[in-house]
C-alpha cells in the first residue's frame, strides 16, 4: 500500500450523489405510483424490483463499493447468497406444502 | 486477492482498508439480523396473503412515502458529509452531519405519530382489538411493531453515533486525511437506509 | 431389534443395517490403517519420514466411493419414507390429542379413550393435533414417529402387523412430566377390535384393559 | 526453517508477554490488556471454570439416571439442568472454545502478525463472554428457577413455562454477539495482517479453520440472535410472532433456529479440524497429505454446512420436497468431512510418529469423530431419523462429535500448545494416563445411548422404562472415569504452570509453523523482526535431505 493512497480513494463529487438522490427520489415515487394501480399478483414483485435497484445504487454509489477493492465486492456476494439460500432452502420446504 | 492486502501493517500503523474492512463485516450481521425478520415476513405473507393485503391497508401510504424521502435525503447528506471532509470544508461537512441528524430524528417523529395513531385506534402488541382480528392480521402488526421499532432502534444509534462523529470533526479528530471513522458511520447510516427501502414497500405498498 | 410387527419395520432396520454395515466397514478401515501407521512408522522403528504431498488418484477416489454410497443410502432413506406418507384411503381415521402429559384417541364414532386400541393387519391413520405445546408421538416398536402442534393438523399411519401391546411415548421436549407421557397401543385381531369398537359396553372396556395388562 | 529463523530470532532481552509491563500492572495489566495472547488465556481461564460447571451439570444428570425412578432430584431441576448443561457448553464451551482460547493466542503469530486486527474490539469481546456466561448462570439464584426449555428455546413451550426464560435468552444473545466479534476480527486480520509471502496457500492449517469458521459466526449468528431476541419480545410484550395461539407457526422458529445452529454445529468442529491438521504433521515429521484437499474441505463444509439446517426437522412434518432437499444437502456435506478424515490417515503413511500426548488426542479424536459422522450420516437417512430423532441416539452422535470432536480438539491444542504458552512442561505421563481414563470413560458414557436410541428412548427423559436400565447404568459409571480423567488433566496443568519443568526451548515438538520460531513465551509483540514467509507450513525438508543423502552415499 503506498503511502498516502488511502485518503484519496473514492473522491467522488458532490454532483454524482445529488444524481443518485434524485434518481432514489424518482424510484420512490415511481413505486408508490405503481403501487396505486391494480397489476394483481406482480405488485409485490415489482415493489422488490425497484427496491433492489435503490439498495443497488446506494450500495455501491453512497456506500463506495465500487471503488472498494475486489474484495469486498466478493464479501458482499457471499452475504447475500447466504441470505438468498436461506430463502430458496426455507421455500423448498413452505412453497410445497 | 491483491498483493497490497498481505502487507504487514503494523500494530500502530493506520489501516483504513482493515477498519473498513471490519465495518462491512458488521454491516453483514445486521443485514442479516434483519433478513432473518424478513424470512419470517415472507413465510408470513405466503401463508396469509388476503390478511396481509388487508392489514397493509390500515398504514398510512403518504406517510410512509414521505418518510422513505426523508431518510433517502439525510443518506445524501451523509454522503455529501465525507465529500466535504475529503476536500477538507471541516465547517461544511459538520453542518451536513448535523442536516443529517435533523432528518433522522425527523424520520423519528413521523414514526411516533404513526406508532400513536395505530395505538389510538387500539392496534397495539396485545390489544383486544387487535387479538380479535384474524391470525394473519395480528402477525402482520406483530412484525411490523418488531421490524420497524428494532430498525427504529437503528436510527436513534446512528443518530448517536453521527453526532459522535460531529464532535470529534470539531475536535479536529476527523481530517481530510483521517476521516475512515466518519466514513464507517456513513456505511452504518447507509445500511439502515437500504433496510427502510426494503421495510417501506413490504409494509405499506402491498395493498 | 427385528421384530416385524409393523410396515415399516423391514424396510427401516433394512436401510439401517445397510448403513451400519458401511459405516462399520470406515470405521474399522480407518482404526485398523491409524494402528498399522503408528505401529510400524513409529519413531523408534522409524526414525524418518517420507514425505508424500498427495496423490490425485487416492483423492478422487475417496470422493467418489463415499458420494456413491451416502447417494445410495439417501434414495433407500427416501423410498422408507415415501412409504410413511402415502396414506392409504381405507385407513381408519382416528383423532389423537396431545396434551401435558397425557395422550387421547377418538375414534369416528366418537369414542374417546386413553389407550390406543387398533385391530391387525388394517391401516389405520392417525390425525394429530395438540392442545398446548409440542409433542412428538413416537412407537418405537413400529418405526413411527411424528410431531405434533398445536393449532396444525399432522397425518401419520402404519398397519401393525402383530396384535399385541407396545409402547407410545413423547419423543419432543414438552414440560416438567415429559418423560412419563406414555401411553399404550393395544393391537388386537379384527373381530376382538369390531366387538370393542361396535359392541361393547363401558364394562366390558375395563375387563378388557384389565385383561391386556394382567398378560404383562 | 532456516529462512524465517533469522528473522525471528530475539535479541533475548525482551521479557515474554508473561512479564511484560504495560500501562497497567497486576490483575489490571491482564483484564485491561488488549494483547491477543493475555486476552487468550483469559478466555481459557472463564472457558474452564465454566465448562467445570457444565460437566458438573451434566454429572449431576448422569447420577440422577443411574436408575428409574426419583434418584437425587426433581424433574423440574432435572429439565433445568440439562437446560443449563446444553447452554453452558454450546454457548460458553464448544462454540467459543478453540477460536476464542488457541485462535486469539496464535492466529497472528501463525500467519506472522503482532496482534489482532482490532485489539480493543477483541478484549470487548471477551467482556461480552463474560458477561453473557454470568447472565446464563444467575438464573439459578432468582425466583422462578433457571429456563427448563432445553438449549433449543422450542416455542410454544419457551412462551408458556413460568421460569426464567428470558435472561436464557438475553444470555445467549449477548454470547452470540461476543462470537461475532471474534469473527470479524478474525476474517480481518486474515486479509490484512499476513505477513510478507505468507500467501493464502501457505497458510496453516488451522488458519483455513478458523477462517472459515469466522464467516459462519459472521453470516449465521445473528440469524439466531434475533430469533432469540423475538421470542423474548413475544414473551414480553406478547406480540404475535411466533405463538400459535396468535396465528405463529411454531416450525418457522424452528427453521430460522436451525438456521444458525446448524452451521453453528461447523463453528464447532472446523477449527478442531484444523487443530488435528496442525498436530498430525508435527508428530508424524512429514508433510501433511492433500494440503489444499483440507483446506477447501474447511471452506466446503463451511459453506454446505449452511444448507442443511432443516435435518434437525425431518418428523416435523415438512413439505416432501422440503424433506428431499434437506436429505440430499446432509448427505453431500459429509464428503468433505470423509475426505479430511482420508487425509490425515494418509499423512501417518511413511511418516515419523511419535505417540505424545496430542497425538494421542488427535488420533482418538478421529476415532470418535468417525464415529460422530457416520451416525450422523444415518440420521441424513430420512427413514432411519424417523426412528431415531429426539433420542439418545441423538444425543450419543452429538457428544461423539462436539466431545469426542471439538472437545478432545481443544485437549489436544492444550497439550500441543501449552508449552508455547506458559513456558511450563506438564507431566507427560500424568498427561497420557488422564488421556486413556478420559476416553475410556467417553465411550462408556455415550456409546450405549446409541443402542438406547434405537430401542426407543427418548431425550431430555428424567425417568425410563425398566428396559433401559443396564444402559444407563454403564453410562453413569462411564461418567464417573470421564471425570476421574478431567480432573486429573486439570491438576496435571494446573501443578505445570505453578511448579512444572520450565521451557526455553523455542521448538519443543519439532513443527515447521511460525510459532515454533519464536521465543517460548512469546515476548510481547510476538517478533522482534517482520518475519518473511518462503516456506509451505509443514515442509519438513530435511526428510527429504537425508533422503538426498542416503541415495548419493
Amino acid at each position: 500500500m503506498e503511502k498516502h493512497d488511502y485518503y484519496h480513494e473514492h473522491s467522488h463529487s458532490y454532483g454524482i450523489y445529488i444524481l443518485v438522490w434524485l434518481a432514489l427520489m424518482a424510484l420512490t415515487a415511481i413505486t408508490v405510483a405503481v403501487a396505486g394501480m391494480d397489476i394483481g399478483k406482480f405488485t409485490v414483485a415489482t415493489a422488490l424490483i425497484i427496491a433492489s435497484f435503490k439498495a443497488y445504487l446506494v450500495l455501491t454509489i453512497f456506500m463506495h463499493l465500487r471503488s472498494e477493492t475486489k474484495t469486498f465486492l466478493i464479501f458482499v456476494i457471499v452475504a447475500l447468497l447466504f441470505l438468498g439460500i436461506s430463502f430458496v432452502l426455507l421455500f423448498s420446504d413452505y412453497s410445497f406444502q | 486477492m491483491s498483493t497490497n492486502e498481505s502487507t504487514l501493517v503494523e500494530h500502530v500503523h493506520r489501516d483504513d482498508v482493515g477498519s473498513r474492512m471490519g465495518m462491512w463485516l458488521f454491516l453483514f450481521t445486521e443485514l442479516l439480523l434483519f433478513g432473518g425478520m424478513f424470512l419470517l415476513y415472507s413465510v408470513y405473507k405466503f401463508q396469509y396473503p388476503d390478511e396481509f393485503f388487508l392489514a397493509a391497508k390500515e398504514l398510512n401510504t403518504i406517510m410512509g412515502a414521505f418518510n422513505t424521502a426523508v431518510l433517502l435525503t439525510s443518506s445524501l447528506t451523509m454522503a455529501l458529509s465525507i465529500v466535504a471532509i475529503q476536500r477538507n470544508q471541516k465547517v461544511l461537512s459538520m453542518l451536513l452531519q448535523m442536516v443529517t441528524i435533523f432528518l433522522a430524528l425527523f424520520f423519528l417523529v413521523n414514526k411516533y405519530f404513526e406508532w400513536s395513531a395505530k395505538f389510538s385506534h387500539g392496534i397495539y402488541p396485545g390489544s383486544e382489538e387487535l387479538l380479535s382480528k384474524s391470525s394473519g392480521e395480528i402477525l402482520f402488526f406483530g412484525l411490523y411493531y418488531v421490524m420497524t421499532g428494532l430498525h427504529g432502534i437503528h436510527v436513534l444509534v446512528g443518530i448517536f453515533l453521527i453526532a459522535v462523529m460531529t464532535r470529534m470533526t470539531r475536535m479536529g479528530k476527523i481530517t481530510h486525511d483521517n476521516y475512515v471513522r466518519l466514513e464507517n458511520t456513513g456505511l452504518y447510516w447507509h445500511l439502515v437506509d437500504i433496510i427502510w427501502i426494503f421495510l417501506f414497500p413490504l409494509f405499506y405498498l402491498i395493498t | 431389534m427385528f421384530d416385524d410387527v409393523s410396515n415399516f419395520v423391514n424396510s427401516v432396520d433394512a436401510t439401517f443395517l445397510f448403513t451400519l454395515i458401511v459405516s462399520v466397514f470406515f470405521l474399522v478401515l480407518i482404526t485398523i490403517l491409524m494402528i498399522v501407521f503408528v505401529i510400524k512408522y513409529n519413531r523408534k522403528r522409524n526414525p524418518k519420514g517420507t514425505n508424500i504431498k498427495g496423490n490425485m488418484v487416492l483423492e478422487i477416489t475417496w470422493i467418489v466411493i463415499p458420494t456413491i454410497l451416502v447417494l445410495v443410502m439417501f434414495w433407500f432413506g427416501w423410498e422408507g419414507y415415501l412409504e410413511m406418507v402415502d396414506v392409504p384411503e381405507d385407513a381408519i381415521p382416528v383423532n389423537v390429542t396431545a396434551k401435558m402429559w397425557e395422550w387421547s384417541f377418538e375414534y369416528e364414532d366418537g369414542t374417546t379413550t386413553d389407550t390406543l386400541y387398533v385391530p391387525v393387519n388394517r391401516p389405520v391413520k392417525l390425525i394429530l393435533q395438540s392442545v398446548d405445546v409440542n409433542h412428538s408421538f413416537f412407537i418405537p416398536a413400529f418405526r413411527l414417529k411424528k410431531d405434533v402442534f398445536p393449532n396444525t393438523e399432522r397425518i401419520a399411519w402404519f398397519q401393525a402387523k402383530e396384535t399385541g401391546e407396545y409402547d407410545i411415548a413423547c419423543s419432543e421436549y414438552c414440560g416438567l412430566n415429559h418423560s412419563y407421557m406414555y401411553s399404550k397401543i393395544i393391537v388386537l385381531p379384527d373381530e376382538d377390535f369390531n366387538n370393542w369398537m361396535y359392541g361393547m359396553s363401558e364394562e366390558d372396556l375395563k375387563l378388557l384393559n384389565e385383561m391386556t395388562k394382567s398378560d404383562n | 526453517m532456516s529462512t524465517v529463523a533469522a528473522a525471528t530470532g530475539s535479541n533475548g532481552h525482551e521479557p515474554s508477554y508473561l512479564d511484560y509491563k504495560g500501562k497497567h500492572s497486576g490483575i489490571l495489566g491482564w483484564i485491561l490488556s488488549t494483547d491477543h495472547k493475555r486476552i487468550g488465556i483469559l478466555y481459557l481461564i472463564s472457558l474452564s471454570l465454566f465448562f467445570l460447571v457444565g460437566v458438573g451439570f451434566g454429572f449431576l444428570m448422569r447420577l440422577e439416571l443411574i436408575s428409574p425412578g426419583r434418584t437425587i432430584m426433581d424433574p423440574q431441576t432435572y429439565n433445568s439442568f440439562f437446560t443449563l448443561h446444553g447452554v453452558i457448553m454450546i454457548f460458553l464451551f464448544v462454540v467459543p472454545g478453540i477460536p476464542a482460547v488457541f485462535g486469539n493466542f496464535f492466529l497472528p503469530i501463525l500467519i506472522g502478525a503482532k496482534d489482532v486486527a482490532f485489539p480493543r474490539i477483541n478484549l470487548l469481546s471477551w467482556y461480552l463472554y463474560v458477561f453473557g456466561g454470568l447472565l446464563a448462570i444467575v438464573a439459578i439464584l432468582l425466583p422462578g428457577g433457571p429456563a427448563d426449555t432445553g438449549w433449543t428455546f422450542y416455542v410454544p413451550y419457551s412462551i408458556r413455562t413460568n421460569t426464567n426464560v428470558i435472561i436464557a435468552l438475553l444470555a445467549a444473545f449477548i454470547l452470540g454477539f461476543s462470537s461475532i466479534l471474534t469473527g470479524l476480527n478474525f476474517v480481518t486480520t486474515v486479509h490484512r495482517l499476513k505477513a510478507p509471502g505468507m500467501s493464502w496457500f501457505k497458510l496453516p492449517l488451522s488458519v483455513w479453520g478458523l477462517y472459515s469458521t469466522a464467516w459462519v459466526q459472521v453470516l449465521a449468528t445473528p440469524i439466531i440472535g434475533i430469533t432469540l431476541l423475538l421470542v423474548a419480545i413475544e414473551r414480553l410484550l406478547g406480540v404475535g410472532i411466533f405463538d400459535p395461539a396468535l396465528g405463529g407457526d411454531p416450525v418457522l422458529y424452528q427453521h430460522l433456529f436451525w438456521i444458525y445452529s446448524h452451521p453453528a454445529v461447523y463453528i464447532m468442529i472446523l477449527p478442531a479440524m484444523g487443530i488435528v491438521s496442525e498436530v498430525i504433521p508435527v508428530f508424524s515429521r512429514r508433510t501433511i497429505f492433500g494440503y489444499k484437499f483440507i483446506a477447501f474441505s474447511s471452506v466446503a463444509i463451511a459453506l454446505f454446512g449452511s444448507l442443511v439446517w432443516a435435518h434437525h426437522m425431518f418428523t416435523a412434518g415438512m413439505s416432501d420436497t422440503g424433506q428431499f432437499v434437506f436429505s440430499l444437502l446432509t448427505m453431500l456435506v459429509a464428503i468433505p468431512s470423509a475426505i479430511k478424515v482420508f487425509n490425515w490417515v494418509a499423512t501417518l503413511y511413511k511418516g515419523s510418529i511419535d505417540l505424545a500426548t496430542p497425538m494421542l488426542y488427535v488420533l482418538a479424536f478421529i476415532f470418535l469423530f468417525t464415529i460422530g459422522g457416520l451416525t450422523g450420516v444415518m440420521q441424513g437417512v430420512l427413514s432411519i431419523d424417523i426412528q431415531v430423532h429426539d433420542t439418545s441416539f441423538i444425543v450419543a452422535h452429538f457428544h461423539y462429535v462436539m466431545f469426542g470432536g471439538t472437545g478432545f480438539g481443544f485437549f489436544a491444542a492444550l497439550h500441543y500448545w501449552f508449552p508455547k504458552m506458559f513456558g511450563k512442561m506438564y507431566n507427560r505421563k500424568t498427561a497420557k494416563t488422564s488421556f486413556w481414563f478420559l476416553f475410556i470413560g467417553f465411550n462408556l458414557l455415550y456409546f450405549p445411548m446409541f443402542i438406547m436410541g434405537w430401542l426407543g428412548m427418548p431425550r431430555r427423559y428424567y425417568d425410563y422404562l425398566p428396559e433401559f436400565h443396564s444402559y444407563h447404568l454403564i453410562s453413569t459409571i462411564g461418567s464417573w472415569i470421564l471425570i476421574i480423567g478431567l480432573l486429573l488433566m486439570v491438576y496435571n496443568l494446573y501443578r505445570a504452570i505453578r511448579k512444572g519443568k520450565v521451557v526455553t526451548e523455542k521448538n519443543v515438538w519439532g513443527g515447521e509453523t511460525l510459532e515454533w520460531q519464536i521465543d517460548t513465551p512469546p515476548i510481547h509483540e510476538n517478533f522482534s523482526e517482520v518475519p518473511v514467509i518462503e516456506n509451505d507450513p509443514y515442509q519438513y525438508k530435511m526428510n527429504e535431505e537425508i533422503l538426498e543423502k542416503e541415495e548419493t552415499s
